[in-house]
């Protein structure tokens, strides 16, 4: 049956009408477009004014197919959606044309932008003609939800949606959680005590009824979909019965075995072979670590299972595996530090009193290896100056381009503990101070008081080769002054290097298992950078924290709250909808060929062995239409995006270079029983 | 009793192979005899144009019309042909999608006058001659058909009601065409009487997911005879060819060429299959997948476009003539029929 | 062949993540650019057949942009590396058919690039108004026959018939 | 393998040895170096300071001379002269007005030089990645081992890094393996990349004595004998100011300065006069002595940590981590 279309420009103000003759376009559209039945053009379709107008057209005119010339459909493809659907019509027989983004702004010539409007209508016309009626289908959401990564990202979201009522899984691949944030020490600007704020949490998590805590374990595979994920999670075995252990720690006491712990302490402090990453870990039980471990090494030794008041301690134990369906998922598997090595000029592991940031949070940290006291590698000389280095790994195109976020702070906290605790005189080198956020400006300000010293100007160089009597038997850091606009050369006790964040070694992996997708840097991807910052591309996978980007501890908090608000939502509606701009296969055509099979990065696409031939699973598309220019035997249809739809917009979109082609239209179609 | 239905069948640009095919279905001719008046067939009993022209429309119940359009007398035969036939069948590759023939659409009249009347080592042809669509006699004006540019599907010269596939068709399939004319039990106007799926789905290879690192041409590797050709990195066309065949060429370690063409909806055989190799292939680094393909496929249009090329979107390659018309190629006779 | 007067009609398949929200961003900082392409949004650089472009071809387009997001930014994760090996075959078959290489483009265009798209679309334009029209279907060569001179030659037919009778 | 050969002034008088050692590796490792015909100076450091069309002209006859002698590759030893080639080269493709002008005066003496037709190569890079470490080892007949090295690669050759620097620019490390290769043991040495000093003595000696101090001081306390050098420039700088570095220092260098390919000849086994040995400021004969010295060192089993040693433990070169 022929489609009633109507067409409806928008002027937009003067935005549009100003450049495009928005008048003629719809006349035009009308006089010469089969189908079009209404066309007008109209000062703001947008407005509620214009949308009635759509609606009121449908009903008088009986439209089936609507046309929208206006801005780009991201902004107002819902709004027409919608006002389509209050007039009863499906909301997909609506198509728009953006003639704003991608004409009136963009074109200069008016002539040429009407024209190059009317082809963008025209496209669009033809294309309406054919989109077929698509519901959106409903699945169930399943209340659970699965947080993977227990640093404080991981924790506030849990803790929201335990505290919501509903069951949470936390993942951390570590013996504890806490994250990077129980490394440190304060917190600027408010300098509270990093682990006086984050215990409470760690210990809520343990106690939480509605929280299921997985420490030491990592999730080894991810299917099903939105409200119906399946997930198998590998629990490292621990060698201590979790059920026996009551964390009274002889174990580690008595363990003969002591190596330098490169995880928490950072590679500055010792750890036991068998071990809880600090004192405050929650779960309290320890972990023995294999490679460390005499008995596993030589077979001897147990002397933790002989001290174990509660034969805890099991050699025998195996890595179980354990499988979960939740409705939702929190990735907030955080970040790893730059690895200063590969800045061989700042001199980072060959000079002893070259620090990095995260060294030295464990260093002024009073629960770290010195406890506490701020002092050179051999352990009792505190520093009488200390130079802090910024963007080392930052804002260099040989390594990370981006901004670390901390790291200005960071080093204005630093400064401050360096000057309260030795009385050293502190001097950082930076590019650019950014304290830009809530009473950072202010600490900036403190801290000049408090009298530390700033150079403006990237570090060429740092070493120990002294050229004057003074710099003898120091760390010289030599930097351009850029203000003072001369090379100076500082000799300092102890320089901390502010080492870049960086995505987690394994980010890819991940977020190929997760099946999401990362910046060039490695970063996970959100879905909108403003305006949907906390999920991503799959629906029912969101992020929180720094996987998604370099951000501080309030930011990080924050998102990890909205991640879980936003799931809340879906929980209590209980069931979402699914976009039904999915790909379909035609049993009778698909000859099972596995052509697409591997094309398909979320598996939507499944072989079914005994029909012999693949099938789309509706749930776990999400319509990117590859398979559907791939497959060779045309079996397969990309709803809304069908050939028969693109193949009407290309016609319709040159439509002015038709009479150089009037034999196209006869090529290869079936010509019907003429001649008769 | 009734008067028999009137069967025509024409050749125009083919090998006749098509020919040979219908009779190739053995006694079951006797069976299309017995239900058919054959009105036409130069291939295999006397006839005149004339007699054809002498029919009145829509005379002849069905026309069995094999071969492209390369000349203005092919062309002549076609439109004639349709104007007296109820049904009109592109029967075969060649009237269906241009098949072989159609290969000569990526060169011009003037290039294969050259190779075929000076060019060849077999030909002698000291004076240069070549055919000229009028000669003139002691008896009178003789002349030749027109040879085009391009040469032309059926469906691109005159409607067309049905299409059989194949270069060419299996006997069965043709047995399968007529006695569905025969029963009228015929599918929509238009449509190519076949198999809905692809020749994977006759294919006895096992199949599994497709990476393809290198492509092969046939003579470089001894295919392994139950793995899928297309995994070993043969260019295989089965994956995008009309079903039909029973997977003659797979089966005795062949890769299909497809002759069969596209299935129902494809637009472009050779696109088609373009895209599923093209998205098989094992690498993201642009420079690699460039010499994949330069390396394992020196001929994309005669390796994609074997049959499709004349039926495909594009037709032919860039005509350096610049689609000259007859008109101004040659005077304005039209009456070399 | 160039032709100062002639205005390249450009077909662009935008992905609707990256190059589509780059065109909209051209848009909003209001970059000028040529007004020759004429855009379809497709959900990914994946989804572009290479029918689609052939298609365009024949239908009179005188080329053809495909633009997605970067390699391994893509929002389908890793299907824009099909886009490229399917760019990568169909460019070498076109060679085969004779259309030059800039009439087809491959160009990446993450949502924050709108100058870069704009100006690649204005390269493009250059480029394609320097190689003239294409216009395929004028290489087709139409019918030669009018139904007047169909009816002519049946009558020399019947004339040349009674003659020889 | 064939090259065109670009030495460079110094090769036939200052740095002498430098030539002669070359010459001395080139035949068992047979590389193949065909001299530029009529090839002049590179203008040195200074001149491009002075006028830079001049200076661009004057190299732009040397590469014009090698390409139309029908080299791909023009190899040079001097890391100045390999600087000035290079830049000529590639400033020439990359500044439309700069290749025009420096064609014109070229034209002049019936020449021209389109930039990119030749590729501008330090011997180093040859030695390295053309012949490479294992075919240089089979030629090694007398390991240099017992000798401590410092591989000194000076500031010419690593900046401005040109498209592709055939080692890490900020700290390489091809010397190091060479000399491994040789059998010496290589020093830790930051100041690998450092300025020697170039043409300071000249001008300011405070400045000139300070950088050269610097590079032979870090030398002296990693425990090198001597340091390797890649370029005359450098060679004479901290061969022939050591004494006064000395006498202003009030140190007692005696660090002899080789060229790397002088070390390659003494490890093939050529003799003392091939490779132009004793030329030297700083006798390398005392030095030398230590060849085939070195001591099995028993490798020490990683020492327990005694009681109540406070000292933090160094950061060690992470393994890539691995997860899961």
């Amino acid at each position: 049956m022929a489609e009633r279309v109507g067409v409806y420009v928008c002027h937009c103000g003067s935005n549009i009408a100003g450049t495009v003759d928005v008048e003629n376009v719809a006349t035009w559209a009308k006089d010469n477009i089969d189908g079009v039945v209404v066309s007008r053009d109209y000062q703001f379709m947008c407005s509620s004014l214009g949308q009635e107008l759509i609606e009121e057209d449908i009903k008088n005119e009986n439209l089936n197919r609507i046309v929208v010339a206006a801005c780009s459909p991201h902004l107002h493809e819902k709004t027409f959606r919608r006002a389509c659907s209050n007039a009863g019509l499906n909301p997909y027989f609506m198509q728009m044309a953006s003639i704003r983004e991608q004409v009136s702004w963009v074109t200069t010539d008016k002539s040429a932008a009407t024209q190059k409007a009317k082809a963008l209508i025209s496209g669009a016309i033809h294309r309406v003609q054919l989109h077929e009626e698509l519901t959106p289908s409903k699945v169930n959401v399943t209340p659970t939800t699965l947080v993977v990564g227990g640093g404080i990202a991981g924790i506030q979201a849990a803790i929201e949606l335990a505290d919501a009522g509903y069951p949470v899984y936390l993942v951390e691949r570590e013996p504890s959680i806490g994250g990077h944030m129980a490394q440190f020490d304060k917190t600027f600007p408010t300098l509270d005590c990093a682990a006086c704020i984050l215990t409470p949490k760690m210990s809520d998590v343990d106690a939480h009824e509605n929280i299921t805590l997985m420490s030491y374990s990592e999730v080894e595979e991810v299917t099903g979909f939105v409200g119906n994920f399946h997930v198998k999670i590998r629990k490292k075995a621990r060698y201590v019965n979790e059920a026996d252990c009551t964390g009274c720690g002889i174990c580690i006491e008595k363990c003969p075995k002591s190596i330098v712990d490169d995880v928490f302490e950072t590679g500055i402090g010792y750890r036991k072979a068998v071990y809880r990453p600090f004192p405050q870990a929650v779960p309290k039980y320890p972990v023995i670590d294999t490679e460390s471990c005499i008995y596993f090494d030589t077979g001897k030794c147990k002397a933790c299972e002989k001290f174990c008041p509660t034969d805890a301690i099991d050699f025998e134990q195996k890595d179980t595996f354990i499988e979960l369906d939740v409705g939702n998922i929190i990735l907030a598997t955080g970040y790893d530090m730059f690895d200063a090595f590969k800045i061989p000029q700042y001199g980072y592991g060959r000079l002893p009193n070259v620090y990095t940031n995260l060294e030295f949070e464990r260093l002024c940290n009073a629960a770290g290896p010195t406890e506490g006291n701020i002092v050179l590698r051999d352990g009792v000389t505190k520093p009488e100056s200390v130079a802090i280095v910024h963007c080392v790994g930052s804002r260099d195109k040989n390594h990370n381009p981006y901004c670390s976020a901390v790291c200005c702070m960071a080093a204005l906290k630093f400064g401050h503990l360096v000057m309260e605790k030795t009385g050293a005189d502190v001097t950082s080198c930076y590019i650019d101070m950014r304290p830009t956020f809530k009473n950072y400006e202010e600490f900036y300000d403190r801290l000049m008081d408090e009298g530390m010293n700033f150079i403006r100007g990237k570090v060429a160089e740092i070493t120990d080769n002294a050229l004057t009597p003074e710099e003898e038997g120091k760390v010289i850091v030599q930097v351009e002054d850029t203000l003072a606009g001369k090379i100076r050369r500082l000799p300092v006790d102890m320089v901390i290097l502010m080492s870049a964040m960086e995505p987690k070694a394994d980010a890819r992996d991940t977020a190929l298992k997760f099946g999401i997708s990362c910046s060039m840097d490695g970063w996970f991807t959100e879905r909108h950078p403003k305006l949907d910052p906390v999920a991503t591309m799959t629906d029912g996978i969101f992020i929180a924290g720094v996987c998604q980007g370099p951000k501080d501890i309030p930011d990080t908090v924050a998102q990890g709250a909205a991640a879980a608000a936003r799931i809340q939502g879906m929980i209590s509606r209980g069931e979402v909808e699914i976009e039904p701009i999915v790909a379909s296969i035609d049993p009778g055509t698909c000859s099972g060929c596995r052509i697409c099979n591997n094309l398909c990065p979320f598996n939507a696409i499944d072989y079914l062995e005994e029909e012999g031939i693949s099938e789309v699973n509706a749930a776990l598309c999400k319509g990117c239409g590859t398979c559907v220019s791939a497959c060779p035997a045309g079996a397969i249809t990309g709803a809304h995006f069908n050939n028969q739809q693109i193949y009407a917009e290309l016609d319709g979109l040159l439509f002015d270079a038709a009479e150089t082609r009037e034999s196209v239209e006869a090529a290869g179609q079936p010509a019907g029983v003429q001649g008769r | 009793m009734t008067e028999k239905a009137k069967l025509a069948l024409y050749w125009a640009a083919s090998c006749g192979g098509c020919e040979i095919a219908v009779l190739g279905i053995d006694d079951k001719i006797l069976k299309v005899d017995e239900a058919f008046e054959i009105v036409f067939w130069p291939c295999v009993m006397d006839g005149k144009v004339r007699d054809v022209e002498n029919l009145a429309d829509g005379e002849i119940d069905v026309c069995l019309f094999n071969g492209g359009i390369r000349t203005s007398e092919q062309e002549y035969m076609a439109k004639l042909l349709r104007k007296k036939s109820k049904v009109l069948v592109a029967f075969g590759s060649c009237a269906h999608e241009g098949c072989i023939p159609g290969l000569a659409n990526l060169s011009n009249r003037k290039e294969i006058f050259q190779i075929s009347y000076h060019d060849t080592p077999s030909t002698v042809n000291p004076e240069g001659i070549e055919p000229q669509t009028e000669t003139e006699t002691p008896n009178g004006t003789l002349h030749l058909p027109f040879f085009y540019d391009t040469l032309k599907t059926l469906d691109q010269t005159v409607p067309v009601d049905y299409y059989v596939p194949g270069c060419p068709p299996e006997a069965d399939r043709i047995w399968d065409a007529i006695s569905a004319i025969l029963e009228q039990n015929l599918p929509a106007p238009g449509s190519v009487i076949g198999a809905k799926s692809t020749v994977c789905d006759t294919c006895p290879r096992t199949r599994s997911e497709k990476k393809i690192k290198k492509f092969y041409r046939t003579w470089e590797i001894i295919p392994d005879p139950d793995i899928c050709l297309l995994e070993q990195g043969i260019i295989c066309a089965g994956v995008a060819t009309r079903a039909g065949c029973g997977a003659l060429c797979p089966s005795v370690n062949s890769p299909c060429i497809g002759c069969y063409g596209p299935t129902d909806g494809v637009e472009d055989f050779g696109a088609r299959l373009l895209s599923a190799l093209a998205s098989v292939i094992d690498s993201d680094d642009p420079e690699e997948i460039q010499r994949i393909i330069e390396d394992g496929m020196p001929d994309p249009a005669g390796t994609l476009y074997r049959f499709g090329l004349a039926g495909g979107l594009l037709r032919r390659n860039i005509l350096q003539t610049n689609g000259q018309k007859k008109s101004q190629a040659m005077g304005s006779t039209v009456s070399e029929v | 062949m160039t032709d100062q007067t002639f205005e390249p009609k450009i077909i662009a398949f935008l992905c609707n993540w990256c190059s589509y929200r780059a065109a909209d961003m051209a848009g909003t900082a209001r970059i000028k650019y040529n007004p020759n392409i004429r855009t379809i949004r497709v959900m990914c650089s994946g989804r572009v057949d290479p029918i689609f472009v052939m298609k365009a071809f024949a239908l009179g387009a005188d080329g053809v942009m495909i633009a997605g997001c970067h390699p391994g930014e893509c929002h389908y994760i890793e299907q824009n590396y099909k886009t490229m090996r399917r760019y990568e075959l169909l460019k070498h078959t076109l060679r085969a058919f004779g259309i030059e290489d800039h009439r087809l483009r491959l160009q990446w265009a993450s949502a924050a690039e709108g100058a870069l798209l704009a100006k690649a679309i204005d390269e493009m334009t250059e480029q394609v108004r320097a190689l003239g029209p294409l216009n395929w279907s004028q290489y087709w060569g139409s019918d030669e026959f009018d139904e007047a001179t169909f009816e002519k030659i049946a009558l020399e037919h019947a004339e040349a018939l009674e003659v020889s009778a | 393998m064939r090259y065109g050969y670009y030495p460079g002034c110094s090769l036939s008088h200052s740095a002498k040895p430098y030539g002669d050692s070359i010459q001395s590796i080139r035949t068992p490792l047979d590389i193949e170096l065909k001299e530029v015909e009529d090839w002049n100076c590179c203008g040195a450091t200074e001149y491009v300071a002075l006028n830079k069309t001049a200076a661009f002209a004057l190299v732009g006859r040397n590469l014009a001379l090698g390409s139309q002698e029908g080299f791909e590759t023009l190899v040079t030893p001097c890391s100045a002269c390999y600087l000035n080639l290079k830049k000529t080269d590639h400033y020439m493709g990359k500044f439309k007005d700069l290749d025009k002008k420096t064609n014109e005066a070229l034209a002049a003496g019936g020449l021209s030089y389109k930039p990119g037709s030749l590729k501008v190569r330090h011997m180093l890079d040859i030695v390295v990645n053309d012949i490479g470490f294992d075919k240089i080892r089979e030629h090694v007949t007398r390991p240099l081992e017992g000798l401590k090295v410092a591989s000194y690669y000076g500031c010419l050759i690593v900046r401005p890094e040109f498209e592709e620097f055939f080692d890490d620019p900020e700290l390489p490390t091809h010397m190091d393996k060479l000399m491994e290769t040789l059998g010496a043991e290589v020093v830790d040495f930051s100041m690998k990349t450092h300025c020697c000093g170039g043409h300071m003595p000249q001008i300011s000696t405070d400045t000139a004595y300070s950088l050269i101090y610097g590079i032979l001081n870090e030398a002296q306390k990693n425990g090198a004998d001597l340091l390797v050098t890649i370029c005359p420039m450098c060679q004479l700088n901290l061969d022939a100011y050591q004494a006064q570095v000395n006498k202003q220092y009030k140190t007692k260098f005696n660090l002899p300065i080789l060229y790397f390919t002088q070390m390659m000849g003494l490890a093939f086994g050529a003799s003392e006069k091939e490779l132009g040995l004793g030329k030297e400021f700083v006798q390398a004969a005392p030095a030398l002595k230590k060849i085939g010295t070195a001591v099995e060192k028993a490798q020490e089993k990683p020492k327990r940590r005694k009681r109540g040693d406070k000292t933090l433990p160094m950061p060690q070169k992470k393994v890539e981590v691995k997860y899961g």
